[in-house]
């Protein structure tokens, strides 16, 4: 298990890191935390023959607050998104879900932006980020361009980046009033890849009716899935129990088209996506009324 | 493992049936693939998968088709092996007409995945599977539609006459990119 | 004597190098010179050969040598069948044994093809795919119940089928009592594969010293001597020139025993041709084909009990499944025959296995050692049997145990030993009481749960117990002996995979010799330092190895005894041996120290008196007749989530009984060890493969060993009934922890759930097989 | 010949500087270039946690590092806990390990040492869950982890006095 032979860069500056991924094109692979890729490296199912370094480019790291909410640079260390007050304070769903993205050693070096570009099916991240609204800033050598998060997953590792593009940020916008939020997973073992999980939101009206919600679920399909038959279902309405239980079951059995692995069949997966959701959105409600929410997500 | 799914074309039977056959479209669908005629219904060639980390997996592949009724159906036996692992089995396609412009498509491939790719990738066999065919199938139907087919991202080399039915050939390598992951 | 040490929760001596990273592994031997090894392996798991093409591969870039079978000429040979087939009516038994490399044919998945050496791993992985080889796939066969149908694949062409062995064993007449019954239970109950999975996978490093004519090997085997002896037979070497060293090892559990695994005959080979040393070390990715596993049987069973829950009888009929090769014999199938009687009185039992041949990796033991599945079906038997007759679980158990009368007990099967099931002692129902009042059994079903279901909690609670056979021969050996700087050094041939030896042989040695732990310096593990034995397996380090260091160490204290007298002109029965001196009791002042002792028995001029040895040095050994039976109760609580089917595993209780125990420190740590093992097998470890014979989790991504979060505390008690077959007493612990913990698991979960028609008879039982089996019962109900 | 980088790092409080291939695992130049073998290699694919050694301070798997990775690092790693790396010297983490029976095998053991120490400088008095999900992250085999909760209490207890 060592990785294959490959040509090593190491940019500066992310004009640099782009010419070079302008200039070898598809046979470079672009290294930012590296904790998805090495391992598949390792393993020699990956063997690009040019990597591009992106750990020196610290113009990419960091959390600010800005206008709308908050700005994550692509290469912030997981768990400095993990530790950030301003993340605690303006994405609080978000400091709910850190802790289930694999182990401290692992968020220690994996980055916001790899796990966004990275797209695996099974990633907190994406599902968080399309929860919250974000938008990625992303950039080639001539443009840059903003894409919201529900735009940005095409498909199975697919994203809506060009070859020669690179995510360099997301903006989380501020969680709007009356929002609650809840993050839930379920996995074989803690630090595990999700069987299933779901981040929601719920936006209440000043009669406490939904105005806006969010159910997005990982692991259930190519990418991150937004349960839109259940959100609309929910719209207008007072997310009641019985109304919460609707939703759930519209989520597992006409949102969700979940595939089977060695750990969970497809029907194992909707029921997990029932429940999840269920409770998820249970909590996010109750802290959308601004009750005392003490539960952290399942475990 | 068995795949079974399903797809409705906008189109004839016999207009898919002679699509399913045409290596121009075949091109479209298979990226990163190189199949030559050895003998009647008898390809050989290579495959280059790419499916998000993985790069490098190259594929010997042969495929076979046999009990080719035209235009309802056929079987093709698939044998492809990479350093990686192997992938071998056969897939039946069976259409049916649902109407004038509408099409059926049904099929069941059998499949054995074996080596390395077999003990790392399961996790994501069944996305990789459906995903991936999936959009063979779409490039199909846009194809049948008369839409120019979504681009490639890199050009398939079909290096003679093709008599192939691309979507069993999209199973198979929907399965052997499963398998990478 | 003093008996400060024995018994006593002293920290250990190997801990202060473990800790500072400055013990040695296999894989931190680096030798001048060194070359790295990598394995091509079989991606099928059952093929014919038709073509293999090296030309490529040893132009790579780095590459010193490639060899296939071809290369080998008459060192090629099958391996040796390691424990031949034990002494039963009409057993029938086809021994293949794996080769070094395939031939004309692979028969699982990993099996190794041809060896690459280069300067670095990296090299060596570089050129494994230019390696051309031409598999022709054949039919592939997983399930040892398919094996042994007669259109089977056939895997080994020798044999006609692919029945490895077939055996019965009886006791009593179960036929006769079967129609007295009140109350027959049958049941199908299948238990699956795991790996044993320690944190250090296995390696090699041989280095040839050709001047000298010597081998050196550091192996990470639990059986070094066996390892040596068998290599110099494979290489025409004398033993006394080829050395087998088995270091610090990270943990062994079984697998890594005397395999002679391909890789461990091939290094040494290939040292010899280059001249120049090599290593090779599994990854992790290897290891899951590469390394023997265990526990696929598939049992038919049904146990027949009076209307009191009395045990009438039981019949077992079962196949094991051996994997490709079976160089290990019965053991394992043996093992489930014996232990599936566990504490009880059973009167009349028939016992029928079928194992098979299938296109997996190897079977021979891991911690439990076939046990397992044995008392799975023995305790879901009497579980579903009180269930049906409205007793309570421990009830049932505590109307079948043999009393503590009953002892030495006989039970007229042969088990792995070749030898007749004999329990050597016991005393089961303090045990079970004592974990009842541990986890405070009856409170918890009266108050506690019922409390728990009102708010909608779904807890359950289970206790189940077992007896697990340990400590067998044939004999282990060790030598004290005193240096004239006064220190103590303890040698013996077993290999210690952090089980504490270095601490607990010291502990035997220290209270004969009045010495501390820590003046005791312990070699395990290297023939260059102790060359009789066998190893570490079997929980057999503390009891056979224990008792030879024992008998070393009193050997010992008698030369001290004798010589101090000489030298201090009193008698024998005077002295006594405190802090590294033999002094006089009544005067302590008069007195000599050991170190002084040791000068003066290896004197540089002068005769050594016929009928003595000159220094302070003893060897003993020992061999018991027959092993000692350790036994004990598990008990568990868990809670079930009936909508998502996780289960999280809430206490646990275990009541052991190893005999005397050395260190309570020790012995504690390997019972949780094993617990959290036994966890992993029922809750989150199994290794699937495809009908194909192809495994779909060949990582620690897919198969989950159990982290922190995912085991319980554990709090532990011993019930103390020494053993009578040896000295000091002792009984083995090694493996307890993981035995009963599958049983104990179902019983539980299924208490928790109380869902009628759920009944958990398939280990390991994941989630999602939990949520299919809730769903089925739910539906029938 | 494949390309090499030259890099330069601290180890221990050491400073070293090789020329280095690309592709060369920090875990693999730890042991082999520097001879550190105390950084125990495990699985290789991030998830046992044996390899875990310090970068910069946080605790990170060295298997799912390149050592060019590494360049201007400071890392820090079994060998460097104790005193001078002395075995009477231990830190109290490792004299807590000790104490408590937290190790057997001991192959996990450095990579449990070195996940725990920035760990309990954020959470000096964790309790048993805090403890047991810092130490998810790596697996061992041979003590069912509770001896481990143990010394940790233990340091933590000893230390708050």
């Amino acid at each position: 298990m060592k990785p294959a032979p490959f040509r090593y860069l190491r940019p500066g500056t992310v004009d640099d890191a782009l010419d070079l991924l302008t200039e070898h094109g598809p046979q470079a692979k672009l290294l930012a935390g590296g904790q998805s890729l090495i391992p598949t490296m390792n393993f020699r199912l990956s063997q690009p023959a040019v990597l591009i370094d992106l750990n020196r480019l610290g113009e990419l790291a960091g959390i600010e607050e800005s206008r709308r909410g908050l700005m994550i640079g692509a290469m912030t260390r997981q768990r400095a998104a993990e530790r950030s007050g301003a993340v605690r304070d303006r994405a609080p769903l978000l400091s709910e879900a850190m802790p289930f993205i694999s182990h401290p050693q692992v968020r220690n070096r994996g980055t916001i932006g790899g796990s966004l570009a990275h797209a695996d099916p099974a990633a907190e991240l994406p599902a968080l980020m399309v929860a919250l609204d974000a938008e990625f800033l992303v950039r080639d050598r001539d443009h840059q361009r903003r894409i919201a998060a529900a735009d940005f997953y095409t498909g199975l590792f697919a994203t809506a980046l060009a070859p020669d593009e690179m995510l360099l940020s997301v903006e989380v916008p501020k969680t709007p009033k009356r929002t609650g939020w809840a993050f839930e997973e379920i996995s074989r073992r803690h630090g595990d890849y999700a069987l299933v999980g779901v981040a929601t939101t719920i936006t209440l009206d000043r009669k406490g009716r939904c105005d806006g919600a969010h159910i997005v679920l990982l692991s259930v399909g190519d990418g991150p899935v937004a349960a839109s038959q259940a959100v609309a279902g929910l719209a207008g309405e007072e997310p009641t129990a019985d109304a919460i239980r609707q939703a759930a079951e519209v989520t597992a059995t006409r949102d969700i088209d979940p595939p089977a692995d060695i750990h969970a069949s497809a029907a194992y997966r909707r029921q997990l996506a029932r429940v999840l959701t269920t409770r998820a959105l249970t909590r996010a409600v109750a802290r959308a009324q601004g009750a005392e929410v003490s539960e952290t997500g399942a475990r | 493992m068995e795949i079974q799914s399903e797809f409705v074309f906008n189109g004839s039977r016999d207009d898919l049936w002679a699509n399913l056959l045409d290596p121009t479209v075949l091109a479209k669908a298979l990226p990163g693939t190189k199949l030559e005629l050895v003998e009647e219904d008898r390809y050989e060639g290579q495959m280059e998968a790419t499916v998000g980390p993985v790069t490098a997996a190259r594929f010997d592949v042969t495929i076979e088709l046999v009990d080719k009724v035209a235009p309802e159906s056929f079987t093709m036996r698939v044998d492809g092996k990479g350093a990686a692992g192997f992938t071998k089995g056969t897939a039946l396609v069976q259409l049916a007409e649902q109407g004038p412009t509408e099409t059926l498509m049904k099929y069941t491939a059998d499949l054995q995945v074996g080596g390395r790719i077999a003990g790392v990738g399961q996790r994501l066999l069944d996305s990789v599977a459906n995903s991936m065919s999936r959009q063979g199938l779409e490039a199909i139907n846009r194809h049948l539609q008369g839409e120019a087919p979504a681009e490639a991202a890199a050009p398939l080399q079909l290096l003679s006459r093709p008599v192939l039915a691309a979507i069993a050939v999209v199973i198979i390598v929907a399965v052997l990119l499963v398998v990478l992951l | 004597m003093s008996a400060a040490h024995f018994g006593a929760a002293v920290s250990r001596n190997e801990d202060a190098r473990l800790l500072t990273g400055q013990a040695l592994f296999v894989d931190d031997v680096q030798l001048e010179g060194m070359l790295h090894a990598a394995f091509l392996r079989s991606d099928y798991a059952h093929a014919r050969i038709t073509n293999l093409d090296v030309s490529a591969a040893q132009e790579s870039e780095g590459v010193v040598a490639v060899y296939t079978a071809a290369d080998l000429g008459e060192y090629w040979q099958p391996g040796p069948l390691l424990v031949p087939p034990q002494p039963i009516e009409r057993l029938e038994f086809h021994c293949a044994t794996q080769v070094p490399l395939a031939k004309d044919k692979v028969r699982h998945v990993g099996e190794p093809i041809a060896v690459v050496v280069a300067r670095s791993r990296y090299e060596a992985e570089d050129a494994l795919p230019l390696i051309r080889v031409e598999l022709e796939p054949l039919p592939a066969v997983a399930n040892p119940v398919a094996a042994l149908e007669p259109d089977a694949p056939r895997i080994h062409e020798q044999f006609e089928s692919n029945l490895a062995a077939h055996a019965i064993q009886e006791k009593g007449d179960y036929a006769s009592i079967v129609d007295q019954a009140a109350l027959v239970v049958r049941r199908h109950l299948d238990h699956d594969r795991g790996a044993s999975a320690p944190m250090e996978n296995r390696g090699v490093v041989a280095s040839w010293d050709r001047k000298c004519g010597e081998l050196t090997v550091w192996d990470t085997t639990q059986a070094p001597i066996p390892i040596r002896n068998g290599l110099a037979r494979m290489l025409g070497l004398p033993e006394t020139q080829v050395r087998v060293i088995a270091p610090f090892i990270g943990g062994g559990f079984g697998p890594k025993i005397m395999m002679f695994y391909p890789e461990e005959v091939l290094l040494p080979w290939v040292t010899m041709q280059l001249g120049q040393p090599v290593k090779w070390i599994e990854d992790r990715q290897e290891s899951f084909f590469a390394t023997t596993q265990e526990r696929s049987q598939v049992h038919d069973a049904e146990l027949a009990v009076d209307a009191e829950g009395r045990i009438l009888g039981v019949r077992d009929v079962f196949v094991y499944d051996a994997g490709a090769y079976n160089p290990y014999g019965l053991t394992l199938p043996i093992n489930t025959q014996c232990t599936l009687l566990g504490p009880y009185e059973v009167p009349n039992y028939y016992t029928e296995f079928r194992a098979a041949f299938t296109n997996k990796p190897i079977v021979s033991p891991i911690r439990g050692a076939g046990r397992q599945p044995g008392v799975f079906v023995m305790e879901r038997l009497l579980d579903i049997a009180a269930r049906e007759l409205g007793i309570d679980v421990m009830e049932i158990r505590r109307r079948n145990f043999l009393p503590p009368d009953a002892f030495p007990h006989d039970h007229g099967i042969i088990y792995q030993d070749s030898a007749s099931l004999v329990y050597d002692s016991g005393n089961y129902l303090p045990a079970l009481e004592r974990a009842a009042e541990m986890i405070d059994y009856h409170r918890f079903l009266d108050e506690t749960q019922p409390a728990l279901r009102a708010e909608g909690r779904h807890v359950g609670i289970g206790i189940v117990s077992y007896v697990e056979g340990t400590g067998i021969g044939p004999y282990e050996g060790a030598r004290v002996s005193i240096e004239p700087s006064g220190r103590v050094n303890l040698a013996t041939g077993v290999g210690t995979q952090g089980q504490g030896h270095f601490t607990s042989f010291a502990q035997i040695a220290a209270d004969q010799l009045g010495v501390e732990v820590a003046d005791v310096e312990v070699v395990t593990g290297d023939t260059g330092k102790f060359h009789w034995g066998t190893g570490t397996f079997a929980s057999r380090g503390a009891v056979v190895a224990g008792n030879a260091c024992h008998a070393a160490a009193v050997a010992l204290r008698e030369k001290i005894l004798e010589q101090a007298a000489q030298e201090l002109e009193a008698a024998t029965a005077d002295l006594e041996l405190v802090a590294g001196t033999a002094r006089v009791k009544e005067a302590p002042e008069r007195s000599i120290a050991f170190g002084e002792l040791a000068v003066r028995a290896n004197p540089l001029r002068g005769g050594v008196k016929p009928g003595t040895e000159p220094g302070l040095e003893a060897t003993a050994y020992f061999g018991p007749e027959k092993g000692s039976t350790a036994s004990g109760v598990h008990a568990m609580i868990v809670e079930v989530d009936p909508e998502t089917a996780m289960v999280d595993v809430q206490r646990y209780v275990v009541v052991h009984d190893c005999g005397k125990v050395i260190n309570p420190t020790i012995v504690r740590g390997q019972i949780i060890g094993g617990v959290a093992h036994g966890i992993g097998n029922c809750f989150y470890e199994q290794l699937v493969f495809d009908e194909n014979a192809q495994l779909q989790n060949a990582s620690f991504m897919d198969y989950l060993i159990p982290t922190a979060t995912d085991v319980p505390p554990v709090d532990t008690d011993h019930i103390e009934t020494p053993s009578p077959f040896n000295p000091l007493g002792i009984k083995g612990a090694g493996e307890a922890g993981a035995i009963p913990t599958n049983p104990l698991f179902a019983q539980a979960v299924e208490n928790a759930l109380q869902v009628p028609g759920l009944e958990v008879l398939e280990m390991p039982l994941s989630p999602n097989r939990l949520f299919e089996l809730l769903c089925a019962a739910r539906e029938a109900d | 010949m494949r390309e090499l980088h030259a890099i330069q790092l601290t180890v221990n409080g050491v400073r070293h500087e090789r020329s280095v291939e690309a592709r060369l695992l920090l875990s693999d130049f730890l042991r082999q270039e520097l001879e550190l073998t105390g950084t125990h290699v495990g699985c290789e694919h991030g998830v046992c946690g044996a390899c875990t050694v310090l970068v910069d301070g946080e605790a990170v798997r060295s298997c799912l590092m390149f050592a060019v990775q590494a360049d201007g690092s400071e890392i820090t790693t079994v060998e460097g806990l104790a005193d001078g790396g002395a075995v009477p010297d231990l830190h109290p983490l490792q004299a807590a390990f000790r104490d408590a029976h937290a190790l057997q095998c001991g192959f996990c053991t450095p990579g449990v040492l070195l996940t725990l120490i920035p760990f309990l400088e954020q959470n000096p008095d964790p309790d048993e869950q805090t403890i047991r999900e810092a130490l998810s992250g790596n697996l061992c085999r041979c003590t069912g982890y509770q001896s481990m909760v143990e010394a940790v209490r233990a340091l933590a207890e000893g230390v708050g006095r």
